[in-house]
């Protein structure tokens, strides 16, 4: 084992942990809390994997706007504590589910990239840039109009009032 | 093959160009009359008389074609493409069409005279006679088709005139209902139909009806899709020619004015089916041979099933109708016989067409003088209305198979083909079934014209318009028999109508014998009872048979629950048909020892009908439940679903691949 | 050097964990958040790829940002969405939102 | 460092006139009283007309820009025409509907016009995150205009299962398409198709991979068993939306599907038919099966159009025989989602008439339709016999295609066409259940006050039905030019 697996393993090890608390979490700002973790983990995977803009973008949206989005509106639906009040009735079968998508995605994954390396080489940021504004400016430009849509479309449902 | 001489088209049109023409008059007449109908003197209606007069001369000379022996003919243009695919229009004109195209223009004629009296001072006058111009273009249209699209576009027509004719009296609730049940009943053939037209389309790559024949005629179709054409083409004709189970729209279809009725049951729509099978007969010849078998056992069980139901009618009227379904089967069972039945078959196609026609416009006279449909309103007519019951004294002798008369040759065709085609069970239940109509018929002009008059009113006489029709048809229900009268070896019909090689049976006396007695039997019991009205029927002896019999076999009943409601309670019908059937079987033949099985009745009856709505409301609960359970309204709940549905498909695919 | 299964089985996981939130939890917001982790699930995968084919034009990485954006799009029109259920009903718990059905 | 790219404004001025007017609508939304609000749909009409006529522009065309991610071909303008032609109506038939409530009018229209952007870029996307990027152009606006109805709790309601259903098929499928990324190495249709012709479509991974990008692609057709949301998003959402989400949004879903399965999955074909196959199958019966138990007519018609989608379906479990099989299935598919959009755009015009009277819109809500309101009765009357497959209705054709292509193909084809004969028997008992309502129950005798806009709509797609169904010629010309099929 590389040190980098080494280090790989222990954020993904974390991630892991802390998203399964976040699903079984009984207090909702635990829950919150948890995400954070495990989105950091996630964004440190990609250091790991040397992707440095896509991690700092991670942390950027998914920790520091995502997760206060979420947070906000838990304060504004005064979310209840308790197992009761936060699942539901078919914990079984969901992971029943979950460990069988589990199962099949990990022998997929088994079968196909058994020998499968990587040799991360760090990605210079302006090398994304060039990128997105050389090869996807199309769906970087339609992206755009999808978040203002979605901008738009948000406040109006969330606004109080009626016309 | 069988199919070879039939596809032999010669190339000289001759007389039979004019075919066409003979269609499109009628529709012509329509647009004339829809368009200026109001406004002319008449309503209109000479237009459509006139048109389909010319009509019916033009047929005559394009028949003249095949007296001499004629050869099949056929035009066309082309109507447009879709890929490889040419559709046209045209006519295919052989010695069926020309006979088809007879029968409908002459019918057509004489309930269009008929209705001038009839129908006199009705709102919608002109519209009616608009309509019964495009039905009569319509199926003159499905006769001379010379392609499967063709067809059906005149085919679809007809559904759509007899649901506008059936419901021409909407305002009272009834009667629409019955043009609605009559639409969506023949609908439910319809799908099966139009799909045979594709594999008919897809197999052989033209829906050009010769084309067709000759490709399964050179085998170049394999017999699995020949069969599922086959079955798929009858479930139209079932549709159409009201054969079990799809038999009970026709009944109902009495809601329509008299006139409409005749031509429903005696030259459109209901023929449209059985003249279906005949033109496509070469697909159902060469199908597997189970196919045929099937056609026979639905015309065996709804000849009787419908003759029995005919024999408890108080409504004259409905008596015709379920004689109607019954002889129609006669024409199915004829068919299924294979080419040795074709001719008989379609024979009984053309005689039946107009004794049924005389009896309905023969009922239509009698209901317009008593103003009701009700046979025990009736009795003592002959002597009030001598013209209308020596005409229908005649269609009814006709329908009982009384030599010389129409019915006689026919029928008596059919049954001696089915014993020398050694159809043992199809000759036993068309014998029964003669009886029991000869009975059922006496039955009917008994309690109509004999006796005492026990309606409302002073009947009188019909005018002429309505009087004139009738004497023509009856003179033609005398001597239409004739043309393949084998007797005295007439058989100018089989040269004109014929499959192959177009050999035919010669007339056997012993049959004949004994088909004649059976229909004097019947004629004597019905005698025997109704000769004198009594207040209750009685055939009311019969007990639970009676019953089943005035409940329609609770046919309606499953219906209502099983088609008219949700579609779910089909399969439990499906038992329910399949148990009765079975039931009938045994009740019926042993009908008149009645009083013994009533024991055996009652018991089956109750099992069989209880345990059937039982299941039947089982079945709702449970599409009911499921529907319940996966629709629950919780998004999460429809998310498991989704997730288990990918698995289970993942893991089906796996084991698979 | 990391050998991609490794990374692959720890996205398989965050993905089965986030399936498992979608369909147990009853609260809106956590559902929410069950659905960020299958999202990043997607991500860590993209990224992987990227990085194992030496992609010159970093699609891999490239369609990993957009679906960070994409996401964060999502999570406030369900917000949105979440917030107005809970003006008109009370509640956010999502197996109370049933009338529609049948 | 950054190349120029040279940009084929022609190629993209149907978008470029949308997005136009996107903004234009919002922008002048701000500046209009209450009582002007509705001018955003005369706005948005102008600019979809515009944009429609620039697509006609592109007729017979074949471009290619941004490096091929964007085609213009046959194939996309026929789509693009086909979901501008939409847009129009939905606009005509949204006017009165959000005029007459409290709507925020302008915002409305601003997203219904996102979500038909993204069904053009749809039809023109050749790449994998553009094909993404596009459905969620489409899925996104929806998710929003189906909650519109602010202060309806169903309407809310309607908006969240169609968002939580939505959102989860959306991760299944970028998952998938991550998978296919990391096996082919690239997002490119064409480069995706050549790959999986080699050793990297080997073994089950690329397989399992396709099924999870058609669960995203089920999800927006609303196949069995991703179809949940749709009767009752359909029955909450506001009735111009349903209408929106039962045609637009599901041809969009179809023309990526037949994006996807035929220029990108093709070699695998052998493999994802059977998926298809179950799909099909399964989504027409249920779909059949459970319209028959409904009362609702919105309700009733989402559950009509998930059983039309198992026929959409049914092509794609078609291919893989010879090239022409392969074509004829395509455009069989194609046929049938253009016709099934014509018929059911104008059976949900006249629901949406309905519904101003009685807002339910239950099937009793029907009777004696034919005598309040002659024109829309007739117009329902037709598109219900059409949707039932009954000729001379284009509905006809589009069976007729479908079930020609099935049968010669053979093998499961021949199942999957009787499958689709036993469900329209099936189905005709509920069109017509409404037929009867609609010509022969008793109903209020008052006439019924429908605006003109939406009669001329229903009489308009009415005479479409008609003329198509009378005149199949129209069919042989495009399909053989607007092929994906090589």
């Amino acid at each position: 084992m590389s040190s980098q697996e080494i280090v790989f393993v222990v954020l993904g090890i974390v991630g892991l942990g802390a998203a399964v608390r976040l699903v079984t979490a009984r207090n909702v700002v635990h829950a919150a809390l948890y995400l954070v973790v495990s989105l950091a983990m996630v964004g440190g995977t990609y250091l790991v994997l040397a992707a440095e803009f896509v991690a700092f973008v991670q942390v950027l949206i998914y920790v520091g706007a995502i997760v206060v989005l979420l947070l906000f509106s838990l304060m504004l639906t005064r979310a209840p504590i308790g197992r009761e009040a936060l699942d539901n009735q078919q914990r079984g079968i969901s992971a029943l589910v979950a460990l069988g998508i589990l199962a099949g995605l990990a022998f997929l994954i088994q079968d196909a990239f058994r020998d499968a390396r990587i040799e991360p080489d760090a990605t210079p940021t302006g090398a994304v840039g060039v990128s997105i504004f050389q090869n996807f400016v199309l769906p970087f430009e339609l992206v755009s109009v999808l978040l203002l849509a979605a901008l738009i479309g948000a406040v109006v449902l969330a606004r109080k009032d009626l016309p | 093959m069988v199919a070879a001489a039939e596809t032999a088209v010669n190339g000289e049109a001759g007389t039979t160009a004019l075919a066409w023409i003979v269609t499109v008059l009628p529709l012509v007449s329509f647009f004339l009359i829809v368009l200026f109908g109001k406004r002319l003197p008449g309503g209109g209606a000479w237009i459509g008389i006139v048109a389909v007069g010319a009509g019916l001369v033009m047929s005559l000379v394009v028949l003249s074609h095949f007296i001499g022996g004629g050869e099949a003919t056929e035009l066309s243009e082309d109507w447009f493409r879709v890929g490889d695919l040419r559709f046209e229009l045209g006519q295919y004109v052989d010695g069926l069409t020309a006979v088809m195209l007879v029968v409908v223009t002459t019918v057509s004629l004489c309930v269009q005279v008929y209705s001038l009296g009839y129908m006199r001072g009705d709102a919608r006058f002109t519209w009616f006679y608009a309509v019964i111009s495009l039905f009569t273009g319509s199926m003159l249209n499905v006769v001379i088709a010379n392609n499967l699209l063709q067809l059906l576009v005149g085919w679809e027509l007809m559904g759509v005139c007899s649901y506008l004719l059936i419901g021409h009296w909407w305002e009272e609730k009834e009667n629409s209902d019955s043009a609605i049940k009559a639409f969506i009943t023949t609908r439910i053939g319809d799908v099966p139909f139009l799909f045979g037209i594709f594999v008919l389309i897809v197999a052989t790559g033209t829906a050009n009806i010769p084309e067709i024949t000759g490709a399964i005629g050179g085998g170049a179709i394999s017999r699995g899709l020949l069969t599922a054409g086959a079955l798929l083409l009858f479930g139209g004709a079932i549709g159409k020619s009201a054969q079990f189970p799809l038999h009970v729209w026709l009944p109902d279809a009495m809601a329509g004015p008299t006139p409409v009725s005749a031509l429903i049951h005696a030259a459109t729509m209901v023929a449209a089916g059985v003249y279906l099978v005949g033109r496509m007969f070469s697909v159902f010849v060469n199908a597997d041979p189970w196919v045929l078998t099937f056609v026979a056992a639905i015309g065996a069980t709804t000849m009787l099933i419908a003759a029995l139901l005919a024999m408890i009618q108080d409504d004259i009227k409905r008596v015709l109708a379920y004689s109607t379904v019954s002889q129609l089967a006669y024409m199915v069972a004829g068919l299924s016989l294979g080419p040795a039945g074709y001719t008989a078959g379609l024979f009984h196609l053309f005689t039946h067409a107009f004794f049924k026609a005389l009896l309905f416009l023969g009922s239509g006279s009698v209901i317009h003088a008593v103003h009701s449909n009700n046979m025990s309103e009736m009795g003592g007519l002959r002597r009030p209305m001598p013209v209308t019951f020596w005409t229908f004294l005649i269609g009814s002798a006709a329908l009982s198979g009384i030599p010389p008369l129409a019915g006689f040759w026919s029928k008596d065709e059919i049954i001696s083909t089915a014993f020398h085609e050694q159809h043992y069970i199809v000759w036993g239940i068309a014998l029964v079934t003669a009886v029991i109509t000869a009975f059922y018929m006496a039955r009917a002009v008994l309690l109509t014209f004999f006796g005492e008059y026990r309606g409302h009113g002073h009947p009188h006489e019909s005018p002429a318009t309505i009087t004139g029709p009738l004497v023509v048809l009856a003179g033609l229900s005398v001597v239409v028999g004739f043309l393949n009268a084998t007797a005295f070896d007439v058989t100018l019909f089989s040269e004109w109508v014929h499959f192959g090689e177009g050999e035919h049976l010669p007339f056997n006396y012993g049959f004949a014998a004994i088909s004649v007695v059976g229909a004097l039997a019947g004629i004597a019991v019905g005698y025997r009872l109704y000769a004198r009205w009594r207040e209750r029927d009685p055939l009311r002896r019969l007990g639970p048979a009676y019953t089943l019999l005035e409940r329609k076999y609770f046919l309606d009943d499953v219906y209502l629950r099983g088609v008219v409601r949700p579609i779910q309670y089909r399969a439990s019908a499906a038992v329910n048909w399949s148990n009765r059937f079975i039931l009938d079987g045994i009740v019926h033949t042993f009908a008149w020892t009645a009083r013994q099985f009533s024991r055996l009745v009652e018991v089956v009856d109750r099992r069989v009908v209880d345990r059937g709505v039982n299941t039947a409301a089982g079945l709702t609960g449970f599409t009911g439940g499921i529907l319940r359970y996966i629709q629950s309204g919780n998004v999460q709940r429809y998310a498991v679903f989704l997730f288990v549905g990918v698995i289970l498909l993942a893991i089906g695919i796996s084991i698979r691949a | 050097m990391i050998r991609l299964p490794l990374v692959l089985f720890f996205s398989a996981g965050l993905f089965s964990v986030g399936v498992y939130g979608v369909l147990a939890r009853r609260n809106a917001v956590l559902v929410l958040m069950s659905i960020e982790l299958m999202l990043n699930a997607v991500n860590v995968n993209l990224v992987a790829f990227s990085q194992l084919l030496r992609d010159t034009i970093l699609a891999g990485q490239v369609f990993a940002l957009f679906v960070i954006t994409v996401a964060a799009a999502e999570v406030g029109i369900g917000l949105a969405i979440v917030i107005l259920i809970y003006r008109n009903r009370e509640t956010i718990n999502i197996d109370e939102v049933n009338l529609l059905k049948w | 460092m950054l190349e120029t790219q040279a940009v084929d404004y022609h190629a993209i001025l149907p978008e470029l006139i949308v997005s136009g007017t996107i903004l234009l609508v919002i922008v002048v939304d701000v500046f209009l009283g209450r009582d002007r609000k509705w001018w955003a749909m005369p706005i948005s009409l102008v600019g979809t007309a515009g944009a429609l006529a620039a697509t006609l522009t592109l007729i017979g065309e074949r471009r290619e820009t941004f490096d091929g991610m964007f085609v213009v071909d046959p194939f996309a303008v026929l789509f693009k025409v086909f979901f501008l032609g939409t847009a129009i109506v939905v606009l005509a038939i949204s006017l009165r509907y959000f005029r007459e409530g409290r709507y925020f009018q302008g915002e409305y229209y601003f997203l219904l016009l996102t979500a038909f952007l993204g069904s053009l870029t749809i039809a023109s996307s050749r790449d994998l995150l553009m094909l993404f990027i596009s459905l969620e152009l489409v899925s996104a606006p929806g998710f929003l205009i189906a909650a519109f109805r602010k202060s309806d709790p169903r309407s809310n309601e309607s908006g969240l299962k169609f968002f939580l259903i939505g959102v989860l098929s959306a991760a299944v499928m970028l998952y998938g398409m991550s998978l296919i990324y990391g096996v082919t190495g690239t997002t490119r249709l064409d480069g995706i198709a050549e790959a999986l012709a080699g050793p990297a479509g080997e073994g089950p991974l690329p397989l399992a991979a396709i099924f999870m990008v058609i669960v995203g692609f089920g999800f927006k057709v609303s196949a069995v068993p991703f179809q949940f949301w749709a009767p009752d998003t359909y029955e909450g959402a506001p009735v111009p939306v349903a209408a929106f989400l039962s045609v637009a949004s599901k041809a969009a879903g179809f023309a990526g599907l037949l994006i996807l399965m035929f220029l990108g999955f093709g070699p695998l074909s052998e493999f994802w038919t059977p998926i298809f196959f179950v799909l099909s199958a399964a989504t027409m019966t249920i779909g059949n099966l459970l319209a028959l138990q409904q009362t609702q007519v919105v309700r009733l018609l989402a559950y009509s159009s998930i059983a039309q989608a198992g026929y959409m379906l049914l092509p794609f479990a078609l291919v893989g025989g010879s090239v022409g099989n392969d074509r004829a299935a395509f455009a069989a598919s194609m046929l049938y989602i253009l016709i099934y959009g014509v018929m059911n755009l104008g059976a949900f015009t006249v629901v949406v008439a309905i519904a101003r009277d009685a807002p339910g819109v239950l099937v009793s809500d029907f009777a004696g339709l034919s005598r309040r309101a002659p024109v829309l009765a007739i117009g329902m009357g037709v598109f219900l016999v059409s949707l039932g497959g009954i000729p001379p209705t284009a509905g006809f054709w589009a069976k007729f295609f479908i079930f020609t292509a099935a049968i010669e193909r053979g093998g499961l084809g021949v199942w999957l066409a009787a499958i689709m004969v036993v469900n329209s028997v099936i189905s005709l008992y509920y069109y017509l259940a409404i037929a009867k309502q609609m010509f022969f129950a008793e109903g209020e005798d008052r006439p019924l006050a429908s605006p003109a806009l939406l009669t001329g709509v229903a009489a308009l797609a009415m005479v479409a039905v008609i003329v198509l169904g009378v005149y199949p010629d129209l069919f042989a010309r495009f399909p053989p030019g607007a092929t994906l099929v090589p």
